[in-house]
């Protein structure tokens, strides 16, 4: 007996169950290191150009998500703006694939992890990036051994703030790349079905606990490690 | 080596020029609390642009306002003892000494941790994060840190003010190593005179943003003038003397200057080694006979050059030893008591013990 | 993925209405038992699945709770246009609260305003729920929809109208026959009369890109009388032939 | 001629606009003491359990909105767990009513709002409260007079997050309070009706712009209060 | 007023541990770096809870580990100069002085905003924040945040370090003054001894988190075995006397101690006065016959009690003068010239410049 028969689960929930958890993993990991170099360009630009990025950023959470997802489509989508472009130079394909569900997730929660790890950059003492400096190191040097280390709790919470949406995103996907079993229908949207229909509730709820339970373990790991690199930067 | 400074800044309501340059060795800049020393090395070590001027080092320009070039603080090798530390939090002591040496070539080293570690009592430290050290640890750590980065020029901005008299006696010939090697030359702040007559071959007094004076210390620090500005009983005289004897038995070294023969606490350094060594004007008694039975082992026959009023109760006595300069602070009592005018000839006495071993070394 | 599959045993997409969740998986695990590959259905709100029609998913099969989307589609030419077919039908109820002790028969001039007192009557959003839709042309043939116009609670979908009907929020509501059957907490007050509203009618197509040659067998297996059943189970009336 | 007969918006579209403006901010106003409050609980308390505070902090992050409007329903509904204790005690009505609507956002964006003002007070030189303390400053006036000014930047992150996620939040709303003109139907909510309906995009986008255009104002003024505390707070 | 600390405490792998009692005044807390000056303040100060032991405060128990009672810091009215000065970046200058204002009462407030600022000299500080201070100029304003706060115990933490000599010299004097009016107990932390023995009437002394000795500073001072810890050249004996007469044309002070009389650079105190000067072995030299001729105008008689050997080359001879003990540091080949051995009667000749003005004050 597998462990989804034990929480009363149906293959193809506990299919969801698993994609949700890819999904999210890969919605956050791969958006890190543009949320990273877009929070550091935030925390430290002084282009007055940067103003439009700082509200590109933020517009997945201004628009209803459906709106986003749309948007998505005329973008990503088959016969989209950059889909064709994507799948042909990268093989990056998006439309009704799980890829596309991530980054459904990944843009939503875009604005999430970039100001988490934005509000961090900007709490960086600058004079000790100085010093590194002054002691030989070049930018990149500097960025990876002293701002990155001292902005580890921001990027926790960055990714944390992510992979909590991700788990709980629906409205974007669902109009994005809609709600296949085992390709694209995630726990949200597996969720969603069920309080659609007559007596889903109990169903939803089973679901949700499962999702909640997931995202609680992420958000416990996620604490964990901030307070042991916060143990290792100070004690007194 | 040689620093070439010439630059203004202003930064709200301060304004700061200076124009000095460098022979090499280490340069003391001296000054009042907020004069402007910290600014001033901000603008060599590229952390502060200056308004107007340059700044270059060893021919190589770091700075020019006019062509607009200004090289990057790593791009300089040059070093800091950060007035404020400013250790890494995140890394341990043994992390953050060892930083420098990442960026370094390798025939660029020329310190090597173990060294430095124990030169600087911080052993204790070398697995701990900054957090938790005590504040003359800190400094401690961030003296080691620039030294181990070995850089061409070193920038220490009041690096022993947090450590005891015995933790100084101990890092201060490490310093003086480093200064006569001549791989770095090296720009220290402090507000120790002593320190500034054992250190520096060059002096640059600041005041209120303005260069006050700058040049060779020995001449600045003969200078009445400049006794305002060095502080109160600190005025003295520096002259040169060669090593002439040991006197093992009873641990002295003898001296020779021009003025005469000198006694004065072993210094370990073979026969023959030129010395400087500071005469505070404080320390110096007048007598007009060649004393008898006193304790004191050094007399100097001179004749009084000159006698100025000083500050308060005191007159100031400029004496020629045979060539040597000396300078006496007397009571004025003392003075009329002994109706001392120019030109009278007197005795200059000194006790061995009163030579300062922080301020007596090799000639920089 | 989908698309890799081997075209033999790849399976039927089918992008469908979620109002219809229950009955169409247990159709599919009748259509597996006959021998079938199992179907993939992607359940959603029509008008996103008939937008994702457009911009090129990959399904075979359209089932639509709504008329208008259907015709949207036909009309870019995204299904098969003989393929397409009117399969099942519903009721529309007026409902209220288990408590409530209401009555009212639903003809014209009747005083629903009186049934809501100072409630509001729960229904779908008129110009995209479906549900919504009806309930709104069905009011306005009775001549009651000025007296409750101001008294709406819109909600997004059939089921959350059913939702703040059965919590109480809202005094009255209307919804398909389907899902206040299914529903402990509501009681139907009164069904409208079919002539009240255009037909409530799920249209069926073959989408016109599917190269899945099982789209109209499953087509067809929808008209058995054992997937009737299963419909039927659900409230629905089955329409087609 | 009205200004938003200017911008092509149809009376009730404008009414839709007016709301949303109050939603958004009556939402951000009065969760931010809730917000600061468990903030400040979080980062600085060290019982084991807030790991479950934390947790239920996250849940509307990792909720399907549809979800999060349900247990809305639940729990402040006319029949709900607190809503007749509030409508009776507080004379807080939430069943239909924009105020609903605004505790649907404010509950929405809570995860954000926190998030943001946690990472900011985490950063806090704790030994300055220490300096504080020792000057006779109890607490509270530690909090008020050191903290609080410290974390403007954090305060101003959380303000705005919340304040954009309300003008986008839709599901959870029209799952609470259903979508009704002039009291419940907010910009999102119009949007989404609007996407529902066959040719309805380009009536939506119009929507779109102006609530980019009402977010991208108050990002500016954020960022720009926050470059005003920054620079207060340092220079060099 | 009175504090009372027997504590123990333990960070990491540095054990402390502190037992002494205070009875008002200045008392200076004097250790090398990393000794646990700092540590020990923060037990007292309740920013850090002893694990051991118990703090109390004129009588009032401020933390006591076996009842379990421990004061907040803000409960406790202890005011911190810190070593890092802690400055609010959010605030003025001004701002930043008048914290403490805030949460005294009317009644216990002493120190005014104006007086201090003119003191300090910081007027240019108090429109701009912290940012831009030079490093003495946070400690400045840090001294002054303290003072303003009106503390009943003031726990200072090194304040001087960053500053040069002539502004020292004009904050000793009102530290003086805060300590001889009553109203605070000072803590005074520095690694300079001219400001314990101008400041402290009582001296802590710490080493490697151990209590070495503590006690009135006139006794500790006094104590060869001390001097290691004390620091070389630094180790004197601290004489009391009474100001007898006031010599206004030469503006000296003539000082009568059981010793005899002693001529000092004028002290603005009235006759009759007590005062306390600190005589460093390094300036006392020895004579066998009264000296002529000399501009020392200071000359003791005494009698040699004993002679051990110091540091080097040294002696230190310990002198009997009509009661009062004088130190002396003579080389060993000066007392072997001059014959020296317990009981000979000898004159200590000090000349009167040489009295330190940081180490030369009222009588605490
Ligand atoms: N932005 C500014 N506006 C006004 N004055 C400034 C600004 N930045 C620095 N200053 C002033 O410049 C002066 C010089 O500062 P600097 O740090 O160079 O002094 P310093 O000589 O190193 O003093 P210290 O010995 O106290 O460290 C200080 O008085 C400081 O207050
Ligand atoms: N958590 C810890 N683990 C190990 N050692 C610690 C810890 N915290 C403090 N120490 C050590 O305790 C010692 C005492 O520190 P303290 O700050 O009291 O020294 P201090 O006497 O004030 O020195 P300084 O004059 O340099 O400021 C230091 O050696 C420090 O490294
Ligand atoms: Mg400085
Ligand atoms: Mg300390």
């Amino acid at each position: 007996m597998s462990g989804w028969e034990l929480l009363g689960l149906s293959a193809e929930e506990w299919t969801a169950v698993q994609l949700s958890l890819r999904v999210a993993t890969v919605a956050t990991l791969a958006s890190f290191p543009f949320g990273l170099a877009v929070a550091y360009v935030l925390a430290r630009g002084t282009h007055p150009g940067l103003v439009i990025l700082n509200g590109v950023v933020h517009l997945p959470l201004v628009l209803p998500p459906v709106v986003t997802g749309y948007l998505l489509l005329l973008t990503f989508g088959k016969h989209g703006t950059l889909g064709p472009f994507l799948a042909e130079h990268l093989g990056l394909v998006f439309s009704f694939r799980w890829t596309g569900a991530a980054l459904a997730s990944a843009v939503m929660a875009f604005p999430l992890m970039v100001r988490a790890m934005r509000l961090s950059i900007e709490a960086v003492d600058r004079k000790l990036e100085v010093a590194a400096g002054t002691l030989g190191a070049p930018p990149l040097a500097v960025f990876v051994t002293i701002t990155l280390p001292l902005i580890v709790p921001g990027i926790l919470a960055g990714l944390i703030l992510s992979f909590a949406k991700s788990m709980g995103e629906f409205g974007a996907t669902i109009t994005f790349v809609s709600n296949i079993p085992g390709e694209t229908q995630t726990l949200p949207t597996a969720i969603y079905t069920l309080m659609q229909v007559p007596d889903g509730e109990t169903g939803a709820m089973r679901l949700v606990l499962v999702s909640i339970g997931i995202s609680m373990a992420a958000l416990v790991v996620s604490e964990w490690l901030a307070r042991r690199a916060s143990g290792r930067a100070s004690l007194s | 080596m040689t620093l070439q400074v010439d630059v203004t800044s202003r930064a709200g309501d301060f304004a700061l020029s200076a124009k000095f340059e460098t022979t090499g060795g280490l340069t003391a800049l001296f000054g009042p609390s907020g004069s402007g020393k910290t600014t001033l090395m901000e603008l060599i070590g590229g952390i502060r642009r200056p308004a107007q001027g340059h700044v270059s080092l060893d021919g190589q320009t770091l700075s020019n306002s006019n062509s607009g070039r200004f090289l990057k603080p790593h791009q300089r090798r040059i070093g800091w003892v950060f007035q404020e530390t400013r250790l890494f939090p995140h890394m341990t002591g043994r992390q953050n000494l060892t930083y420098g040496q990442w960026f370094v070539r390798k025939r660029d080293r020329r310190e090597d941790l173990d060294r430095v570690v124990a030169l600087l009592g911080i052993e204790h430290l070398l697995d701990r994060k900054p957090a938790t050290y005590s504040g003359g640890e800190r400094s401690r750590v961030a003296i080691g840190r620039a030294l181990i980065a070995s850089p061409r020029l070193l920038l220490m901005d009041e690096p022993l003010a947090a450590l005891d008299d015995a933790r100084k006696a101990e890092i201060l010939p490490y310093i003086e190593r480093l200064r006569d090697e001549g791989s770095v030359e090296i720009l220290y702040v402090t507000h120790s005179l002593p320190e500034v007559v054992r250190l520096a071959n060059q002096l640059v007094l600041m005041s209120n943003g303005k260069l006050l004076a700058s040049g060779e210390t020995t001449d600045l620090l003969s200078r009445f003038d400049l006794a305002p500005a060095l502080g109160e009983g600190e005025a003295g005289a520096v002259i040169e003397a060669v090593i002439s004897a040991q006197d093992e038995a009873f641990q002295l070294s003898q001296l020779t200057a021009r003025a005469g023969q000198l006694f004065v606490p072993t210094l370990d350094l073979p026969i023959g080694t030129p010395v400087r060594l500071r005469i505070k004007a404080r320390d110096v008694m007048i007598a007009l006979d060649r004393p008898i039975g006193l304790s004191a082992l050094n007399s100097l026959v001179g004749k009084i050059q000159s006698i100025e009023p000083g500050s308060a109760a005191n007159v100031n006595i400029v004496l020629d030893c045979q060539g040597d300069r000396l300078l006496a602070n007397l009571t004025a009592k003392s003075a009329e008591m002994l109706g001392l005018r120019p030109g009278t000839p007197v005795y200059a006495i000194i006790k061995s013990v009163s030579f300062d071993r922080l301020g007596l070394g090799m000639k920089p | 993925r989908i698309s890799d599959a081997r075209a033999d045993d790849k399976p039927l997409v089918i992008f469908a209405a979620a109002s219809l969740k229950n009955a169409l998986d247990e159709i599919a695990g009748d259509w597996v038992a006959s021998n079938h590959t199992k179907p993939v259905i992607s359940y959603a709100a029509s008008g996103p699945l008939a937008k994702q029609i457009e911009a090129g998913a990959p399904a075979d099969i359209f089932v639509s709770a709504d008329l208008d989307w259907m015709d949207y589609v036909q009309k870019k030419s995204l299904i098969l246009e003989r393929s397409r077919l009117t399969l099942l039908g519903n009721k529309l109820v007026l409902i209220a609260p288990r408590t409530s002790s209401a009555t009212l028969s639903l003809v014209p001039g009747a005083n629903l305003a009186a049934l809501l007192g100072e409630g509001r009557l729960a229904i779908g959003e008129p110009s995209s729920v479906p549900a919504g839709k009806y309930g709104k042309h069905a009011l306005e043939k009775l001549g009651l929809w000025d007296q409750v116009q101001g008294k709406l609670a819109m909600a997004d979908s059939v089921r959350s109208a059913l939702l703040l009907i059965g919590r109480g929020e809202a005094a009255a509501g209307i919804v398909y026959q389907t899902d206040a059957a299914a529903d402990a907490n509501v009681r139907i007050v009164a069904t409208f009369p079919d002539d009240s509203h255009p037909p409530i009618v799920y249209p069926v197509a073959v989408v016109a890109a599917s190269t899945n040659q099982q789209a109209q067998p499953f087509l067809d297996f929808l008209r058995t009388p054992q997937a009737r059943t299963a419909f039927e189970r659900q409230g629905f009336n089955v329409i087609a032939p």
